[in-house]
């Protein structure tokens, strides 16, 4: 279960009013494609110190009992997560702690072995699924997501048009979930919309918890 | 035979069966005053003005396959002189002269057409910037006018005006630019030349320089070793390859250029057309076509060839400028290789190496330039001193901090 | 063209930005005399061989990290990439 | 109404004859049947001109039936969806269809322009080199106009593409281009073994020259053995079968461009659906089956409308059922073109006479002849005879010369090769004397050519040699070995000789129809000395049509080497180029147009902004407020005065969230920074920020930017808008190509942080309705360049920046960025009080003109430190990024153009960026520019516009005059020079 990320001041997405929920595009037969907006959860990035890589390996090991990728993976425990997002560096995630004792756990664990920051206002996560997903990313981004090539577990970070993302498979539905920065959210959700059309698309504001 | 309407009606009588070949077609001599390497608009122009200004005849064009085969038969013909800087202003200037009375010098229609160029901005920002470059064309006598928006669409109605990202605020018109036809500029000069006894010889590459206490003694080619007095290289984007066997290493990465035109429709674009807010520009052939380009692909490249990357970019471009296109299509694309120096500016200068004259860096801009880089070129050959307006472009701005750095970008050349 | 990153895989290269001849990792002393001939030298001249080059890419919209690809510039084709970190510094590369 | 078709056969073809379609061209009604072209379907009705050409505006019918379309172009569709030149052989008819003929005047039966026939005499290739060059100026005027008014064919759509487009990717083992029987076989053999195949086709149908002719495979007719492949092809869980989806490049890495015609075939997409869609195919092996294209002969009237390919009349007959005319003549060298007697006596067509070029034929070919055909060996046809229509052939027999009525002749001089995407990395090709054609030799990586692109002629042949590809291509990439496997199938006799050019006849002969290129051209071209086959091409414009000589090319190569005497691969063979078949500009760019054209950055207050009226400005990638229009305000100058003035007497705010920010951390960090900046951060103390300013290597200013220490091993950078990219991508270059060894770790964290700037006098005040009990804003816990991480609104991290851009008291708050607009909305609350404003872009730009602070317009890549002023900052006690070359003579020189203000001597007189500086009295020349104005904006302060500019030797003349020089804005303002900073220049406002 997610804790409230803050009792005082409403967060934003800055989607509002532009992933709207409901049924969009091609309205016959069930909808090719679900699209919804993760609700905020606690991100950061991790950088491995020079030299210390296996510290940090460790370190994971030791504070989430995670085995951190070496190559572009997610693996992921109860409610953290961590991807791949280049040499010595992950992008942490975690639906059951706040930004601030996510970060703290981090650093708890990682010691001098890595460099933590705080993303979790810098990226806005959409999750894509159902039968028509890899059809929908053929036309999104660069990478062959055909199940022989990517599948749940695997994370990449690509180009989706002209933006930048980081995405993962969680499961055969298939269901992915891509982060983007939030500044380009509004026209990544364009785009994946534009891209579901065709398809048939469902948008919904609370998207199933991750299988 | 001179050209004229009259000439052609007269050979029409005999069905055109006695017209004499453009050029000649003759073999190497051991040696000439000057062998220029590189049969492209500017090593023929520039004997064409050896012969004709400076009256140095014994002169040889050296072309590895055929003439205008590289980039100045594969240019999307845009004449112009809109620049910033006064390293480059009053030289593309002095080439839009002699383009204004190139058809009569060469008796060879090289269409030059002064049909407009267009820069289009799209922010206060860029037209402060446009205007900063269109004083100081003026203060060098060059025409430039700052268009509004209003003005653009009765020009060009059909651009996009209601759903732009980067709304069209107004352009920077230079109305003396326009377009010259590329392979005629090359066949008329190589035919001028020619008539004064410049030998142009095809099929001929120049594999290395010879030189022998820093002075140079003739070119090693295909065809064998020919003696020469001076040699001048105008090799674009194959300088590098052939100055490397004088010891020369340049301020020159080649890359590759790509451009396209579309299956001829009715003409209705009548001006060239820069988009101002992504890579594309555009101008509509006599024929028909629609030809256009837009950035390099950025990579270094000797294959006259380049990728879908550019070519999306372009057409997304162009399909933001002007939607009308969108069911058009690309007919052909192809690529050019260009040599892109590290300010984006063109060098012609002498070299370390005496006799050895260099005329290189012309990026993806050098086709405009062909008549006052000819004229410079030779100038320079024959004299020993730069043309005065092409004192900005010597080799050793890097050294003294003087680049000419239109954009602004530094020594990487594949952002000039 | 296709660019097998060490760490992601083959990628297009739209996801990749070139800078250039990779000599420029050798950046000269700037201690000593000379150094402002070396500098000149460095940032402007270049090999520009029709051949293998190699040159530096950075895997901007991947794993951000500067590569060392070598190419053949009449070809296209790609010899070998690796990760510009992992390169022996100091001259390795005249 | 299906009467009218009286072309078309009983029985046979692969048209629906249950599913009439109505269509009508150049406005008259007809109608054809599912499964036909529109060129089929013209010619069920009877209807042979089709088009006129560019140049001489000749009658033209259909030559082919196929992509290598040179005559029959149509306008298809009406208004904005009008596509011009559109071949009607290669569009599917569908109901309502209305295509329109093009380039004539005033229609297509009587075009005027047909005059140009008669001037044909002055107009050889390239006339237009000789001539219209006197007197000059009426180029421009006359010449070119007349030229323009008669280029082009078709005419552009009338407005914006109302369609949608797409690109995609689509990866595979192995990629099959062509359904034709290779390809078949190849993707049947490569589908079997477990390769990820895919199988593009053009066509609508799979089948190539199978749905044309009349062969067997294993028994079964040839068109129903390829539709049991098709069906097993369709159960292979790797194969993916490409209808409508035309191979059109190879491009570098096994990267190939494919054009999918989504709903072409419709009269308009359906909802939802896109009109075409572009493929980037990423293929690890590929086999080209792309056939075969047959090849004319040049003979006088060899382009009137009823001259058609012998394999095309075939195509009419078997594919389609439409007879192409009732008599036929046959013209050929080739034993294929034989075929087409057969087919059309078979379908009950006359076949007048045959007459090959051979002195001998092969008894097989010559059983090939109906009975009453006469059959003319060693002989030619000299004219096609006729006006609009073909009226019969003029022969010259071993007989002697004589006529023969018909109304249709079939040609055929052999068959080319379809290898155009083999040759796009410039692989080579051979002649082949067998094929009297070229065949490729080499392809680009991992392509092999299949079947007829090959040269293989035969049917048993290209299945063999399919299959082979297949199961080759997949056992090489590791999947398992299918074996060989025997096709029975025909070898049909494929025997060619040269056949080029039939001299004699009074009418042209052409080479490249569309064009109008004669062969009396391509002399024409050998004779001024265009030898090479490139200048021949350039010269006459041979192959540079919209068929990019499919048909013509290798005919005039042909023709030049028998003229010369020589082989024709020494005349050379000119380059091949993508696209493989005209693209839609369109389908390239995709979605990416309009609005979509690129991403739209948006801050984190923007719908909070929109929510307030605020008018937005494009800033690179991003969306930003401009300015906040409050009722009653007419026009920006006035707002943009509000919001300064607000800002200088009471408080206002600004989200300044579109700054690069990048957390730089290790314990390397303050070194890597001293290395990459001018100045020194390794001693900046922590909980404090410093300006700094970076060079690129060459010494020019790169960016500049605050950045604070917020641990010994961490810094929080900012960058320059503009810059934020490129800076970041510099950092890592710097760190890891440069100085690997340096422990730091970089990223950006510019989408974390939402920043406000909050500035004013009440700046304070206002932040203390906004900051959580125990955050101490005090200038002693705070001082100006403090940092200080924060809590405020309840709760929520911050970093609180007392940095100051517009010269006043003033923090940058920065929260995460999700509660941005929260942090807007509070400041609302706190600040109301002060009468708070938020301010746009504008405002900002104003107040930082007014300090005199630098910004785009001076860090236009060729300033230096020194000349905005900065000189001081430059550490001489270390190493860093252009700091030696920085010191070359030119940079350091003295007379540079260096920073200044500049304000106008008239009160009121309006500054322009961009005007040029020159002394008072100096004539407006080159030579007396002496700098630019970069910068301008209205005071409301000091009531007065000011700039800021580079000047030369700016800094040693304050308070002599310069006229600002603005010609193409009509300005010319005389200005004094006066320190760069306008207001408060000892900085008390910071302070209070
Ligand atoms: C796609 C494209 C579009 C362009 N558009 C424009 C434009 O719109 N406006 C503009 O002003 N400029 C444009 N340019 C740039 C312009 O074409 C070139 O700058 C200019 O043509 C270069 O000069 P040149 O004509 O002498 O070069 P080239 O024509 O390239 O001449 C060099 C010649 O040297 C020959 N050569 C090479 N090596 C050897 C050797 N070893 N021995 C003998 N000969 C050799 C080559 O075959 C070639 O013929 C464009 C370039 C490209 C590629
Ligand atoms: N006897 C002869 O002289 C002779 C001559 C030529 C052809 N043929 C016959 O023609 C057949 C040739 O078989 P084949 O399979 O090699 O060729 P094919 O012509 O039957 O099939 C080629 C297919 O490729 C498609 N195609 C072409 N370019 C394409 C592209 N860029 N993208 C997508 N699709 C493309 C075409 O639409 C066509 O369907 C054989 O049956 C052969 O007997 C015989
Ligand atoms: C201004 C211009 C117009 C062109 N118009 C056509 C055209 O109408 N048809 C065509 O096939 N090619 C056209 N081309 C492209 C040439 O065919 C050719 O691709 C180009 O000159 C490069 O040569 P290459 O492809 O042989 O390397 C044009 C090229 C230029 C520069
Ligand atoms: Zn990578």
């Amino acid at each position: 279960m997610s804790e409230p990320m803050s009792p005082a001041a409403p967060e934003s997405s800055g989607l509002e009013g532009r992933l709207v929920p409901g049924r969009h595009g091609n309205a016959s037969g069930p909808a090719g494609v679900t699209l919804h907006l993760c609700p905020p959860r606690a991100l950061a990035s991790v950088m491995a110190r020079r030299g210390a890589l296996e510290a940090a390996v460790r370190g994971v090991k030791a504070g989430f009992g995670l085995d951190l990728p070496s190559a572009p993976r997610r693996v992921a425990a109860d409610a953290t997560a961590f991807a791949w997002s280049g040499p010595g560096q992950w992008l942490a995630m975690t639906t059951g702690q706040t930004p601030g004792a996510f970060e703290q756990a981090l650093r708890k664990a990682l010691g001098a072995s890595a460099s933590v920051v705080d993303q979790s206002g810098g990226r806005l996560i959409l999750r894509l699924a159902g039968p028509a997903a890899r059809a929908v990313l053929a036309k999104t981004i660069p990478l062959d997501v055909h199940p022989r090539a990517f599948g749940p577990g695997d994370a990449a970070s690509t180009l989706a048009g002209h933006i930048g993302v980081q995405l993962w498979q969680l499961d055969e539905a298939p269901t992915y979930e891509i982060a983007v920065m939030r500044s380009y959210a509004a026209s990544l959700a364009q785009f994946l919309l534009d891209n579901s059309v065709e398809f048939g698309v469902e948008v919904s504001g609370a998207p199933p918890q991750p299988p | 035979m001179r050209y004229s309407a009259l000439s052609l009606a007269w050979n029409a009588l005999s069905g055109h069966t006695r017209w004499q070949p453009a050029w000649r077609d003759p073999a190497p001599k051991p040696y000439y005053d000057v062998v220029i390497c590189g049969g492209g608009g500017h090593g023929l122009a520039t004997a064409h003005y050896l012969a004709k200004v400076h009256g140095i005849t014994r002169v040889a064009v050296l072309e590895k396959s055929w003439i205008g085969s590289g980039n100045a038969g594969r240019n999307t013909t845009i004449i112009r002189s809109n620049y910033l800087l006064p390293e480059n202003v009053p030289f593309y200037e002095w080439s839009m002269k002699l383009w204004e009375g190139l058809e009569q010098d060469l008796n060879f229609n090289t269409m030059v057409s002064q049909r407009g160029v267009l820069n289009l901005y799209h922010s206060d920002a860029q037209r402060d910037a446009y205007a900063r470059r269109g004083n100081a064309m003026r203060l060098h006598g060059v025409d430039a006018e700052l268009i509004d928006r209003h003005a653009v669409r009765r020009m060009l109605p059909f651009l996009d005006f209601d759903n732009e990202r980067f709304p069209i605020q107004g352009g920077l018109l230079q109305r003396r630019g326009g377009t010259a036809r590329h392979d005629a500029v090359v066949w008329g000069y190589a035919r001028a030349a020619d008539s004064r006894g410049v030998d142009i010889i095809q099929n001929c590459e120049v594999t290395a320089i010879r030189s022998r206490n820093g002075r140079v003694e003739g070119v090693e080619t295909t065809r064998g070793f020919i003696g020469a007095d001076r040699v001048a290289l105008a090799l674009a984007g194959s300088t590098s390859l052939v100055a490397t066997s004088a010891g020369l290493r340049l301020p020159i990465e080649s890359h590759v250029l790509q451009a396209f035109v579309s299956e001829g429709i009715k003409p209705f674009i009548d001006t060239v057309v820069t988009f101002g807010a992504g890579h594309f520009y555009i101008s509509q052939s006599d024929k028909g076509g629609l030809v256009f380009g837009g950035d390099i692909d950025g990579f270094n490249s000797y294959a006259q060839r380049g990728g879908l990357p550019v070519i999306e970019d372009v057409c997304e471009a162009g399909m933001a400028l002007m939607p009308r296109i969108g069911r058009v299509r690309v007919l052909r694309t192809w690529g050019g290789v260009v040599d892109m120096s590290m300010d984006g500016s063109p060098i012609i200068d002498t070299t370390p190496v005496r006799g050895l004259y260099l005329n290189t860096g012309w990026n993806y801009g050098g086709f405009k330039a062909t008549p006052a880089s000819g004229w410079c070129f030779a100038h320079l050959i024959a004299t020993g001193e730069p043309h005065g307006t092409a004192r900005g472009f010597r080799l050793d701005r890097f050294a003294t901090g003087r680049p000419a750095d239109e954009k602004g970008v530094g020594a990487q050349p594949n952002l000039h | 063209m296709r660019i097998e990153c060490p760490y992601c895989g083959s990628r297009d290269s739209r996801e990749f930005t070139v800078l250039g001849d990779a000599r420029l990792a050798d950046r000269p002393d700037a201690a000593g005399p000379g150094a402002l001939g070396r500098f000149v030298a460095y940032l402007h001249e270049r090999d520009n061989p029709a051949g293998l080059h190699p040159e530096l890419w950075y895997h901007g919209a991947g794993c951000q990290s500067w590569l060392i690809v070598t190419r053949d510039t009449r070809t296209h084709r790609i010899q070998k990439v690796e990760a510009a970190r992992d390169l022996p510094r100091e001259g390795a590369l005249r | 109404m299906t009467r009218s078709q009286a072309f078309r056969l009983a029985a046979g073809g692969f048209v629906d004859r249950a599913r009439p379609l109505r269509f009508t061209f150049d406005g008259r009604p007809m109608t054809g049947y599912a499964g036909d072209t529109l060129a089929s379907a013209l010619l069920a009705n009877g209807v042979r001109l089709l088009g006129r050409s560019f140049k001489y505006h000749r009658p033209r019918g259909l030559l082919s039936a196929g992509p290598e379309e040179p005559n029959a172009l149509v306008e298809l569709r009406k208004g904005a969806r009008r596509e011009p030149n559109t071949k009607a052989t290669t569009v599917e008819l569908f109901d309502g269809l209305e295509a329109a003929s093009q380039n004539r005047w005033p229609s297509l039966r009587l075009d005027l322009l047909s005059l140009n026939s008669a001037l044909a005499p002055l107009l050889p290739a390239g006339f237009y080199y000789k001539t219209f060059m006197w007197p000059r100026a009426l180029w421009e005027r006359l010449y070119e106009p007349v030229i323009r008014r008669a280029a082009g064919l078709g005419r552009a759509a009338d407005g914006h593409d109302p369609d949608h487009y797409e690109q995609a990717y689509a990866f595979c083992d192995v990629l099959v281009v062509g359904a034709g029987p290779a390809g078949l076989a190849a993707a049947l053999a490569a589908g079997r073994a477990g390769a990820r195949v895919i199988l593009c086709e053009e066509d609508a149908r799979l089948g190539g020259r199978l749905l044309s002719e009349d062969l067997e495979i294993d028994g079964l007719p040839a068109h129903v053995w390829a539709e049991e492949a098709v069906r097993e092809l369709s159960g292979l869980a790797g194969v993916r079968i490409m209808p409508r989806t035309a191979v059109f490049g190879v491009f570098d890495g096994g990267t190939y461009g494919a054009l999918e015609r989504v709903t072409d075939h419709l009269p308009v997409p359906p909802a939802f659906a896109v009109r075409q869609r572009l493929w980037r195919i990423v293929a690890r092996r590929t086999i080209l089956a792309s056939g075969a294209i047959e090849r004319p002969v040049a003979f006088a009237g060899n382009d009137r409308p009823g001259v058609m390919l012998a394999g095309a009349v075939r195509t009419y007959l078997n594919r389609f059922a439409v007879a192409p005319g009732r008599r036929l003549v046959l013209f050929t060298s080739s034993d294929d073109g034989w075929r087409t007697a057969a087919a059309a006596a078979r379908a009950g067509m006359e076949v007048a006479a045959i007459v090959d070029a051979r002195a001998a034929v092969p008894p097989a070919v010559m059983a090939l002849a109906p009975r009453g055909a006469t059959v003319h060996l060693d002989a030619r046809v000299r004219e096609a005879l006729g006006g609009r229509a073909l009226a019969g052939v003029a022969l010259e027999a071993q007989t002697g010369r004589q006529r023969i009525a018909a109304d249709l002749l079939a040609v055929s001089g052999g068959w080319n090769p379809n290898f155009a995407l083999a040759s796009h990395h410039g692989a080579r090709a051979e002649w082949c004397p067998h094929l009297v054609g070229f065949a490729p030799s080499g392809a680009p990586d991992g392509m092999v050519v299949a079947g007829a692109a090959r040269g293989m002629l035969s049917l048993a042949r290209c299945l063999a040699d399919g299959w082979d590809a297949g199961a080759t291509g997949s056992e090489t990439l590791g999947f398992r070995p299918v074996g060989a496997r025997a096709f029975s199938a025909e070898d049909e006799p494929s025997g060619v000789s040269a056949l080029w050019h039939v001299k004699g006849g009074r009418a042209k002969a052409f080479v490249d129809l569309q064009n109008d290129v004669t062969v009396s051209d391509v002399l024409l071209a050998e004779r001024e000395g265009y030898r090479s086959a490139e200048h021949l091409k350039r010269y006459t414009t041979l192959g540079m049509a919209t068929d990019q000589g499919k048909t013509g090319n290798v005919l005039a190569l042909g023709i030049l080497a028998e003229t010369r005497g020589a082989p024709v691969p020494s005349v050379g063979i000119t380059r091949f180029r993508p696209p493989a078949v005209p693209v839609a500009i369109g389908a390239l760019a995709g979605r990416h147009r309009g609005r979509e054209f690129r991403p739209t950055r948006l801050t984190p207050t923007h719908a909070w902004a929109q929510s307030r009226g605020a008018v937005f400005v494009e800033a690179g990638p991003w969306l930003r407020a401009q300015y906040y229009p409050m009722p009653g305000e007419t026009d920006w100058l006035e707002t943009v005065g509000r919001e300064v003035l607000t800002v200088r007497r009471s408080v206002g705010f600004c989200d300044v969230s579109t700054l690069g920010k990048i957390d730089v951390q290790g314990p390397d960090a303050g070194l890597f920074l001293d290395r990459l900046y001018i100045n020194t951060f390794s001693t900046l103390p922590v909980g404090r920020a410093r300006y700094g300013i970076m060079l690129r290597e060459d010494g020019f200013v790169m960016d500049d930017g605050t950045t604070a220490r917020l641990a010994p091993d961490r810094y929080y950078v900012t960058t320059t808008t503009a810059n934020a990219v490129r800076v970041f991508q510099h950092m890592q270059f710097c760190h890891q190509v440069l100085w690997p060894d340096l422990d730091v770790q970089l990223v950006s964290v510019s989408d974390q942080w939402a920043k406000l700037s909050v500035a004013g006098p009440k700046a304070r005040e206002t932040l203390r309705g906004v900051v959580d009990a125990g955050s101490d804003l005090s200038s002693e816990a705070l001082p100006h360049m403090g940092v200080a991480e924060i809590s405020v609104m309840d709760g929520i991290a911050a970093r609180i920046f007392r940095l100051s851009f517009s010269g006043e008291l003033a923090f940058e708050v920065a929260v995460p960025a999700g509660y941005g607009a929260a942090l807007a909305a509070r400041l609302m609350q706190a600040g109301a009080a002060f009468g708070i404003t938020p301010y746009g872009t504008e405002a900002l730009g104003v107040m930082r003109i007014e300090k005199g602070h630098i910004g785009g317009n001076e860090i236009d890549g060729r300033t230096t430190a020194a000349d905005l002023g900065l000189a001081r900052m430059m550490s001489r006690k270390k190493d860093f990024i252009g700091r030696v070359l920085a010191e070359r003579p030119a940079l350091t020189a003295p007379g540079r153009m260096q920073l200044v203000g500049l304000r106008p001597l008239a009160a009121g007189a309006r500054l322009r960026a961009g005007a040029h500086f020159l002394a008072p009295g100096a004539p407006a020349h080159a030579g007396n520019d002496e700098g630019v104005m970069t910068s301008v904006a209205f005071s409301p302060l000091i009531g007065s516009w000011i700039g800021l500019g580079l000047l030369k030797s700016g800094p040693s003349r304050l308070g002599q005059r310069v006229r600002a020089y603005d010609p193409v804005r009509g300005g010319d303002v005389e200005v004094e020079v006066v320190q760069p900073c306008f207001l408060d220049p000892s900085g008390e406002r910071l302070h209070v």
